[in-house]
């Protein structure tokens, strides 16, 4: 492995920067859906890179990334059906469109 | 160094920057289709870093996951944004790093109209509200500011893309990523061994389920079930016992109105960028059919009825 | 190890659960509608928490052990919190019968409602981080399914955008936390992490890894600075359900964050005993000081749990070190479920009676309804922690607890705390019992229809139909025998101590 | 012997119960008749509780064990505690009866005896306790009856004010106590108080953790007591019935502070610093309560300021190390002031109010009431042979023997007593020049009957008490004190008792108050509000200044003439010494009141503001937008990473 | 070296299976196929050019498509040594590269930013979740026999028997899903002829040609998936075994596009009923039977 293990986890690094600015900067709902599953990348990366130079005899590891991928399907299906009815009964998914519970 | 750790350190460097720009293209373009492909340019890129690191079963499952479920989802991001092409944003002030991944929105095509600044989507012209404060911001970041998204009266269209903390954002999350990367250069505490991952890896993933993990394995499936229901549940028409929800509801279900002359579709209608013919095709066709044409994206026609529904 | 018949026994309880959960997905879909058939899922539900409060009772003698190569834990820690969150989930259901009763929700509610008692039962025993994050999901997504239950309820759907939001954000972030333990370690398994990092760890990564994980668990426990989607949620969701999401998840919470602190991080490393004692004041003490600001009384009930959350706090962060911190835990987090429960209940039936939270529907209210307003007192006061209720008992033995871990400022802050709670309790008893009720002809009516007849014609119902009473019965029972006479349960509760390791 | 003391426990508790449920089947039911079981109850325990004398009954239970402590409730008797119980059952009985009387013509009756009811059911229970967690829910559980008596009249907002100051502020110590015992669980693993004074009798405590506990406990009978700071309650709780202030507010509940003290005392006895910190607390609540109560103008509100300042002598007497003392005057002074609140009771029933300005010359109309009320008023002002002579001059002999200077400050005490009692029974029991003069009748039998019995007791209770008293409590006696303290003390209190009549049948009871404490006041005032306001008398300097000058003028030609006005009363040498003394007691009164209002009531009040405040400001943290929320998440992310940074080594 | 061989192999072959297709493809198809279902109701827009493309999304559009196929083709086996590249997980890597010409079809009916190119979007991304339950399930059977993902070993594994003996039901359940992930009739909508031809419409020539040349290589490359899965791949008597596996996909191909022709022309709503209601039951009820079929010992030891 010529590339070190470093090298990946600042990969996932930056994208967990990256995916922690599109959550706290975006307004769209989905946008920030999409930063949340920016951030679940990041995780998977993380894992596999520590998998394959920490324990790469244990496929455990890759069993996580498997559940965080389908966390983040899931999340996104359940997500979008939220969006779906609040698109519905407010015709927006604008965040800050919702700030009526506050205090 | 051997020709293949020359290739290894290439693919890694082209599949980072795949993942890393994709990634930051999503959260700086304008575009809402633009993010969803780039968000899934970085699924890829990661994907691709996954098989670089022998994990290749993975690496194809991201890639099948989310090729299907990105397109779904950018269908549904069109769905709910009224500029999912961006268009309209195209030529706004914009930060150096939005502009790039910006570059070559497709611009709206009557730039020889009255307002000239290009961000007149609507293309019928006329509507008042484009002139905000918000717009004539010299090099901020986001348009306008935390204020500026008040002032703005786009008549009920939604800035997606405003973004009242922007640069405090960008702030915060460069000192967690710098930090983040800082630190894993200067403290790096991981015990790495040589030891190489067996070939087999489809067959050892799936003997773990098997076992060990079975009972992840089957919650993983409870979990998506969940999902699934939840998303039916939740999204699927139903009785509303209120009226406001009811009529929500069968608004967005009915076919369009037409676009009455005098009434700037932008002040209700989201105009998607392949909307932008639509008007012309629109006034075309009204003497001979006195519909309007039918696609105009389901957002479209929800918002155009309960904008007409409000006045 | 082959996952042989051993295996699947010992995890009967969540095989009730799990299956139940299957077969209520379509019974669900088919029955809503359908007149009474659609209290059948209601029925399904209630059958399967008691066959699986059974099983696990008969499984708490059980010696300790972890099946599934070592990545589910059978103790008498997991098996306390099992029993816990059975008992809080049927409790709950009840009331989500009476509140929703004629209307199709009562069809979809039992379901997610088994989910979440199912993710949090897996939770408490998982050993596992994939398992953890993975149960931990499910502890959340069929609670935004119970908080949108009434689809057309503006209210619901802010908070469940809300809560969806922060809490895929959170866990996130905690994931992230979690694959540099496993970087660290090279393992996933709780135990071995714990094993390996007592041997040395860098203690940076140790404690920026705990820092991360800390807000996955920190969200469901509602702590300061984690718990700003707990008012907007409370108080947008349907009371019987915001009862039950106010329960159920943060009592996954905490005992999953036990189990883990105690597990991996062995010694208190990171200094997260202390960690979690100075969030435990800020957590009592936001509470309670937003409290004493709320005009409805779901919203000052939800800044009253996060207050609750921080008393229990103060026994987790004394886990490490007082005996008997972790019964002393369970035995509040049991106290708060039926004072808590028993709250939310009354607030259930004033807000479908009367739309509205508002403390002024409150007004005499314990003068109307004299069974409900005394439920509701009962719950109240015991929150406050008078005795001899099970607010009281519990407080007792946190208190207890702190001072045996030599964490003594910490029970001081804790009884200041309870004496500014009592100000918000008070106000409500006071809005209830010092006030004359409005006059019936003021009364509004329903805003979505079929208003009940708020008349002082029938002093002895509780202002409405007999729905609510096995709920009512259920948790003020509860709150007193809990109160009155701790030594049974305690005694069933110090198991809590046997963690696997 | 056993099963006596359980029946006395448990007769107010099955009638608080039996009222209740007869509530909800027969909501009609007569008042006297609720009045009557709830009586009937009291008598029962008050047959029990003298039944128990001499006994030594107890009974204990474990009530679980939590890990190693072993937590038991179990209840006692012992001379301490029988005599306690003995005094609750009696006035409780009496107080019963005059309450059958006294709501006779009341709403919701049946709730009010259902609650007087649970109230003497908790009250024995605390005195009888053996546990300090039975006496801690029994503590509690009182509270929440005075809750709910003070907010009986809930439609008056002064009620229900005062019902929730009462219960907010007496918690705000009762949070000391539940740390004492916590910790004195966790230092002699025993909850029960023989086995804990044994251990601390045993030496098992070291100082600094013995003193915190002491002032610990000392805490939660500063919030029951009323003493200083937590006194703003007790004349807010004046706002329930009669009846109410007699038994709880003055008899009872507020004693509990005292028994607890006394209760506790080997602990306390081993902790110096926490006698003195009793000491001066009780001093300078009973000062300043006393003069206080020499302005007041609504009798039930001196009487409640008097309550406050007798008990501030208790605690006084307790921190001169002289228990004994305390046990008396909590005796006497609860047969007394129940006396001297039902009479008010009556006087109120009677005239219509209880406004001093508004009574006068009821003497006349109500001869029965009035005899009893100038029994309580002799006793209360320290006159032999009554209750409080008695126990005063127990108090003031061992303050002679320990600290000659106190002595001194009793004395003044006493004569602060005698003054503002005097004032207040003239007032209302002899006509005056300008009195209305309003028409009364006496009140009911129930009423006049337990008026009389308490009115006896006050009258002889103090002497019974010092012939066998020593006997029943645990506590040593202390030798009597020099004569000429004695004699000098009858005469400071007969002093002020004249001392106010004169003054009252010359000026009426609000007039010296308007000459002299208003200014003083004023100038009081000036000084509180300090530097601030002075920047602004110098911005409008000019025209002050001329205002000042002529102020001053008008002042000085009003003194003049006073004092012309004085001279040519010069042959009446006792009245002047009368309003000179009247006036020193009256600026201080001013003095004092404005001290309470403004440092502590003020205080207490700018407390709650602020957590009300600091309440709102977090509120704001709430905004309701979802991406602050995530945004704090994230910023917690980097927090813990600068946090992390710390172990950095 | 060897390596540029083969990536010159595959692609010969990829360029040589697109033009036979594309010349073959016609003769099985009528102008009605052509012309896709029947236009809805109501008036639609008059086809119109790309006037305004995306810059970037609309070249990339069939770009990505033809890389799409391109990587396709690396697993599928010509001889038991003619394969480009025998990856462990052959099959399912197949199925996740195909999923390209989806985004491809995406990006171009976005990216030419007409209103009908977009609608090629939305019905293209519908008929992708119509078929991928089901195609997956029409892999299952066959993966469950041979034990394996590669697909040498699963021609390997057909040694004794093809699949299509066994499991006919499978075979059925390839056919049609074959045919909705290739976009042939009856499952043209994305290109019928009311919104324009989909992306042919609006695309410039060239990028027309290579959709053409992209959608046909499509066609051969899921034929030649079905040759492997069910017909036993390169395995025949006499003629050598690139040929036979040719002959097989051809034949496949004639029979697939033939029945397609064939059959009434479902709309995408259709699509989607026919996907969950009928195929993916039916899929379930295969995966059923071949494993009752493994446990009575049948098929490959």
């Amino acid at each position: 492995m010529a590339v070190p293990l470093t090298a990946y986890l600042i990969v996932g690094a930056l994208l967990f920067g990256i995916g922690v600015y599109a959550v706290i900067a975006q307004r769209s709902a989905v946008m920030i859906l999409m930063g949340i599953e920016v951030l679940l990348n990041a995780i998977g990366l993380n894992l596999i890179a520590f998998w394959r130079f920490v324990n790469p005899e244990d496929y455990s590891a890759q069993i996580f990334t498997i559940l965080i991928v389908t966390i983040g399907a899931v999340e996104m299906g359940i997500g979008l059906g939220i969006m779906m009815l609040l698109y519905r009964n407010r015709g927006t998914v604008q965040v800050d469109q919702y700030d009526s519970l506050k205090g | 160094m051997s020709f293949a750790e020359v290739a290894e350190w290439f693919a890694f460097a082209i599949l980072a920057v795949i993942s890393v720009a994709g990634a930051l293209g999503m959260a700086t373009t304008m575009s809402m289709f633009r993010s969803g492909i780039f968000l899934m340019a970085s699924f890829i890129g990661v994907a691709g870093l996954f098989v670089l690191l022998s994990a290749d079963l993975l690496g194809l499952l991201q890639v099948m996951m989310y090729i299907g479920g990105m397109l779904v989802m950018i269908l549904f991001m069109v769905l709910f944004s009224h500029d999912p092409g961006g268009s309209m944003m195209a030529e706004m002030d914009m930060s150096l790093i939005e502009r790039f991944f910006s570059l070559g929105l497709s611009s709206p095509p009557d730039e020889g109209m009255e307002h000239g600044d290009g961000m007149d989507m609507g293309g019928s012209g006329g509507h008042e509200g484009m002139e905000h404060e918000g717009m004539e911001h010299g090099d901020g970041m986001d348009m306008g500011g935390s204020g500026g998204h008040e002032g703005m009266d786009m008549g009920g269209m939604d800035m997606s893309m405003t973004t009242p903390v922007k640069r405090w954002a960008a702030a915060l999350s460069l000192v967690l990523g710098g930090g983040l990367v800082a630190l894993l250069l200067l403290r790096p505490a991981w015990p790495t061994t040589d030891a190489t991952p067996s070939p087999e890896s489809a067959r050892m993933i799936g003997e773990l389920l098997m076992s060990k993990y079975m009972m992840a394995f089957e919650s993983a499936g409870l979990l998506i079930l969940i999902g699934i229901f939840g998303a039916v549940l939740v999204a699927r028409p139903g009785a509303y016992p209120d009226r406001d929800a009811r009529d929500a509801y069968v608004t967005a279900d009915l076919p369009p109105a037409p676009i009455e002359e005098g009434r700037p579709p932008s002040a209700d209608a989201p105009v998607p960028p392949e909307a932008l013919e639509e008007v012309t095709v629109n006034e075309a066709h009204r003497d001979k059919a006195g519909g309007p044409p039918s696609l105009n994206g389901p957002a479209g026609h929800a918002a155009s009825q309960s904008a007409e529904g409000d006045n | 190890m082959t996952s042989g018949s051993l295996d699947l026994w010992a995890i009967i309880p969540e095989l009730i659960l799990a299956g139940t959960g299957l077969v209520l997905v379509p019974v669900a879909a088919f029955v809503h509608g359908h007149g009474n058939w659609r209290y059948l899922p209601m029925v399904l539900t209630v059958t399967a928490l008691l066959a699986a409060l059974g099983f696990t009772a008969r499984m708490l003698p059980w010696e300790d052990q972890a099946v599934f190569s070592g990545t589910y834990a059978i103790d008498g820690f997991g098996n306390v919190f099992k029993l816990i969150l059975e008992l809080g989930g049927l409790v709950s259901l009840l009331t989500i019968t009476a509140h929703f009763r004629e209307r199709d929700q009562v069809a979809h509610a039992p379901m997610a409602l088994l989910f979440v008692t199912l993710g949090g039962v897996g939770l408490v025993s998982a050993l596992d981080l994939g398992l953890i994050v993975l149960f931990l999901q499910m502890l959340s997504m069929p609670a935004y399914l119970l908080v949108t239950l009434v689809r057309s309820d503006r209210r619901g759907n802010e908070a469940t955008l809300k809560y969806f939001i922060y809490a895929a954000a959170a866990l996130a972030i905690m994931a992230y936390g979690l694959t540099f333990l496993y970087g660290m370690t090279g393992s996933l398994e709780l135990r071995t992490i714990g094993r390996e990092l007592a041997a040395g760890g860098d203690a940076v990564w140790v404690a920026l890894s705990l820092g991360l994980i800390l807000i996955g668990y920190g969200f469901e426990m509602t702590l300061v600075p984690f718990h700003f989607w707990a008012p907007d949620v409370y108080s947008g969701a349907t009371a019987p359900v915001t009862g039950f999401v106010s329960v159920v998840p943060k009592v996954a919470g905490f005992a999953a964050f036990l189990r883990f602190a105690l597990l991996a991080y062995p010694d208190g490393a990171a200094a997260w005993p202390t960690l979690v004692a100075v969030l435990a004041v800020a957590t009592m003490t936001l509470g309670n000081l937003v409290a004493l600001r709320q005009s409805r009384l779901k919203r000052l009930l939800a800044y009253s749990s996060i207050a609750q959350a921080g008393y229990v706090l103060v026994a987790v962060a004394v886990a490490g070190r007082a005996e008997d911190a972790l019964s002393a835990a369970a035995y509040y987090l049991s106290a708060y479920l039926f004072m808590n429960l028993a709250a939310f209940a009354v607030v259930a039936q004033v807000e479908r009676h009367r739309g509205s939270d508002e403390l002024a529907q409150y007004r005499g209210f314990g003068l109307r309804a004299p069974w409900a307003g005394a439920v509701l007192a009962l719950a109240l006061l015991s929150l406050a922690g008078l005795p001899p209720l099970a607010g009281f008992a519990g407080k007792v033995f946190v208190l207890t607890a702190a001072i045996d871990g030599d964490m003594t400022w910490l029970a001081v802050v804790a009884a200041v705390n309870m004496v500014i709670g009592l100000y918000y309790y008070v106000a409500v008893l006071a809005e209830m019992y010092l006030r004359r009720p409005p006059e019936p002809s003021s009364a509004t009516p329903h805003p979505s229809g079929r208003p009940g007849p708020w008349t002082p014609s029938a002093p002895l119902a509780p202002g409405g139909p007999a729905a609510y009473w096995p709920a009512y019965l259920l948790t003020t029972a509860g709150t007193l025998a809990l109160g009155i006479l701790p030594g049974p349960v305690l005694r069933l509760l110090d198991e809590a101590q046997r963690l696997v390791s | 012997m056993t099963a006596l003391l359980l029946t006395a426990l448990l007769a107010p508790f099955t009638a608080s119960i039996a009222l209740v449920v007869w509530g909800r089947v027969r909501p009609g039911t007569s008042p006297a008749a609720a009045g009557w079981v709830s009586t009937g109850a009291a008598a029962v325990f008050l047959a029990a509780v003298i039944g128990l004398a001499g006994s030594d009954a107890a009974t204990h239970l474990t009530w679980l064990e939590t890990g190693s402590f072993p937590l038991t409730i179990g209840v006692t008797v012992t001379g301490l505690t029988w005599f306690a119980a003995l005094l609750v059952a009696g006035v409780s009985l009496l107080v019963a009866v005059y309450s059958v009387g006294y709501m006779a013509e009341s709403e919701g009756h049946l709730r009010f005896f259902a609650e007087l009811s649970f109230f003497t059911g908790s009250m024995l229970t605390l005195v009888l306790a053996d546990s300090l967690l039975l006496l801690f829910a029994a503590w509690e559980a009182v509270g929440v009856a005075s809750f709910l008596l003070i907010g009986f009249h809930f439609e008056q907002s002064d009620a229900r004010r005062g019902a929730y100051k009462a219960f907010v502020m007496t918690r705000l110590g009762d949070l000391g106590f539940l740390l004492a015992w916590l910790l004195l669980l966790q230092e002699t693993g025993s909850v029960r108080i023989s086995e804990v004074l044994g251990a601390v009798e045993g030496g098992a405590l070291s100082d600094p953790r013995l003193t915190l506990i002491a002032l610990l406990l000392f805490a939660a009978a500063v919030g029951k007591s009323a003493q200083l700071p937590l006194t703003a309650w007790l004349p807010a709780a004046m706002a329930g019935p009669t009846p109410v202030s007699a038994l709880i507010h003055s008899a009872t509940m507020v004693a509990a502070g005292v028994f607890l003290v006394l209760r506790l005392f080997p602990l306390f006895e081993r902790a110096p610093v926490a006698l003195d910190v009793l000491l001066w607390t009780g001093l300078v609540t009973a000062f300043l309560a006393a003069l206080v109560a020499t302005i007041q103008v609504d009798f039930k509100r001196v009487l409640a300021w008097s309550t406050v300042s007798q008990l501030g002598e208790m605690v006084l007497a307790l921190g001169l190390g002289a228990p004994l003392a305390a046990a008396y005057h909590l005796a006497a002074h609860a047969t007394f002031k129940a006396t001297l609140f039902l009479t008010a009771g009556a006087v109120d029933h009677g005239a219509g109010t209880r406004d001093l300005r508004r009574l006068g010359g009821l003497a006349r109309h109500m001869p029965l009431t009035a005899s009893f009320m100038i029994v309580a008023a002799l006793a209360l002002a320290g006159i032999p042979p009554f209750a409080g002579f008695w126990s005063e001059e127990l108090i003031l002999s061992a303050a002679v023997q320990n600290r000659p200077w106190v002595a001194v400050a009793l004395l003044g005490l006493i004569f602060l007593a005698g003054f503002y009692i005097g004032r207040a029974v003239t007032a209302i029991l002899e006509p005056w020049p300008g009195a209305p003069r309003p028409r009364a009748e006496e009140p009911k039998a129930t009423m006049l009957t337990s008026t009389a019995v308490l009115a006896a007791g006050a009258a002889v209770s103090g002497g019974v008490l010092a012939l066998w008293g020593a006997r029943l409590l645990p506590f040593e006696e202390h030798a009597p004190g020099p004569v000429a303290w004695r004699v000098g003390a009858v005469l400071l209190g007969a002093l002020g008792l004249l001392l106010g009549r004169t003054l009252v049948r010359r000026y009426g009871p609000i007039a010296p108050l308007r000459l002299v404490a208003l200014p003083l006041e004023n100038f009081v005032e000036l000084l509180f509000v300090g530097a601030g306001r002075l920047v602004l008398l110098v911005a409008f300097a000019v025209g002050f200044i001329e205002r000042l000058l002529d102020g001053g003028a008008r002042a000085l030609a009003r003194g003049a003439r006073k004092t012309a006005w004085l001279t040519s009363r010069a042959e009446d040498g006792f009245d002047r010494l009368a309003l000179g003394g009247a006036a020193g007691a009256m600026a201080g009164a001013g003095l004092a009141e404005l001290l309470e209002r403004e440092a502590f009531g003020a205080g207490g009040d700018q407390a709650a503001t602020s957590l009300f405040q600091a309440g709102g400001g977090l509120r704001l943290g709430q905004t309701g937008r979802l991406y602050l929320y995530t945004l704090g998440l994230f910023v917690w992310v980097g927090a813990a990473g600068l946090l992390s940074l710390l172990w950095w080594r | 070296m060897e390596l540029t061989l083969r990536a010159l192999g595959v692609l010969a072959a990829l360029g040589l299976a697109a033009l036979l297709t594309h010349f073959f493809e016609p003769a099985a198809l009528s102008d009605a196929q052509e012309r896709g279902p029947a236009a809805p109701a109501g008036p639609r827009a008059p086809a119109e050019l790309a006037s305004n493309p995306d810059r970037w999304m609309h070249p990339a559009g069939p770009v990505m498509a033809l890389l799409g196929v391109l990587f396709a083709l690396v697993v599928i086996p010509f001889g038991p040594d003619l394969v480009p590249s025998d990856l462990g997980i052959g099959v399912f890597y197949f199925i996740v590269v195909v999923d390209f010409v989806v985004l491809g079809l995406s990006l171009g009916g976005w990216g030419a930013n007409t209103r009908n190119s977009v609608d090629v979007y939305y019905r293209a991304t519908a008929q992708l979740v119509a078929y991928v339950v089901p195609l997956g399930l029409a892999y299952i059977g066959a993966i469950m026999m041979a034990r394996s993902l590669s697909t040498v070993s699963i021609v390997e594994a057909q040694a004794g028997m093809w699949f299509i003996v066994l499991q006919p039901v499978g075979f059925a359940l390839y056919l049609v899903t074959g045919l909705m992930q290739a976009y042939r009739p009856p499952f043209v909508e994305p290109f019928a002829a009311f919104i324009d031809h989909g992306v042919y419409g609006a695309s410039f020539p060239w990028q027309a040609l290579l959709w053409r040349l992209a959608l046909s290589s499509l066609m051969f490359l899921i034929a030649a998936m079905g040759a492997v899965l069910y017909l036993g791949g390169w395995r025949g008597p006499l003629l050598p075994g690139p040929v036979w596996m040719l002959l097989k996909t051809f034949a496949l191909m004639a029979v697939m596009v033939w029945g397609g022709s064939r059959a009434p022309l479902l709309t995408t709503g259709r699509m989607l009923e026919l996907s969950w209601k009928v195929l993916t039951p039916v899929g379930l009820v295969n995966v059923l039977l071949v494993g009752a079929l493994i446990l009575l010992g049948v098929g490959p030891s």
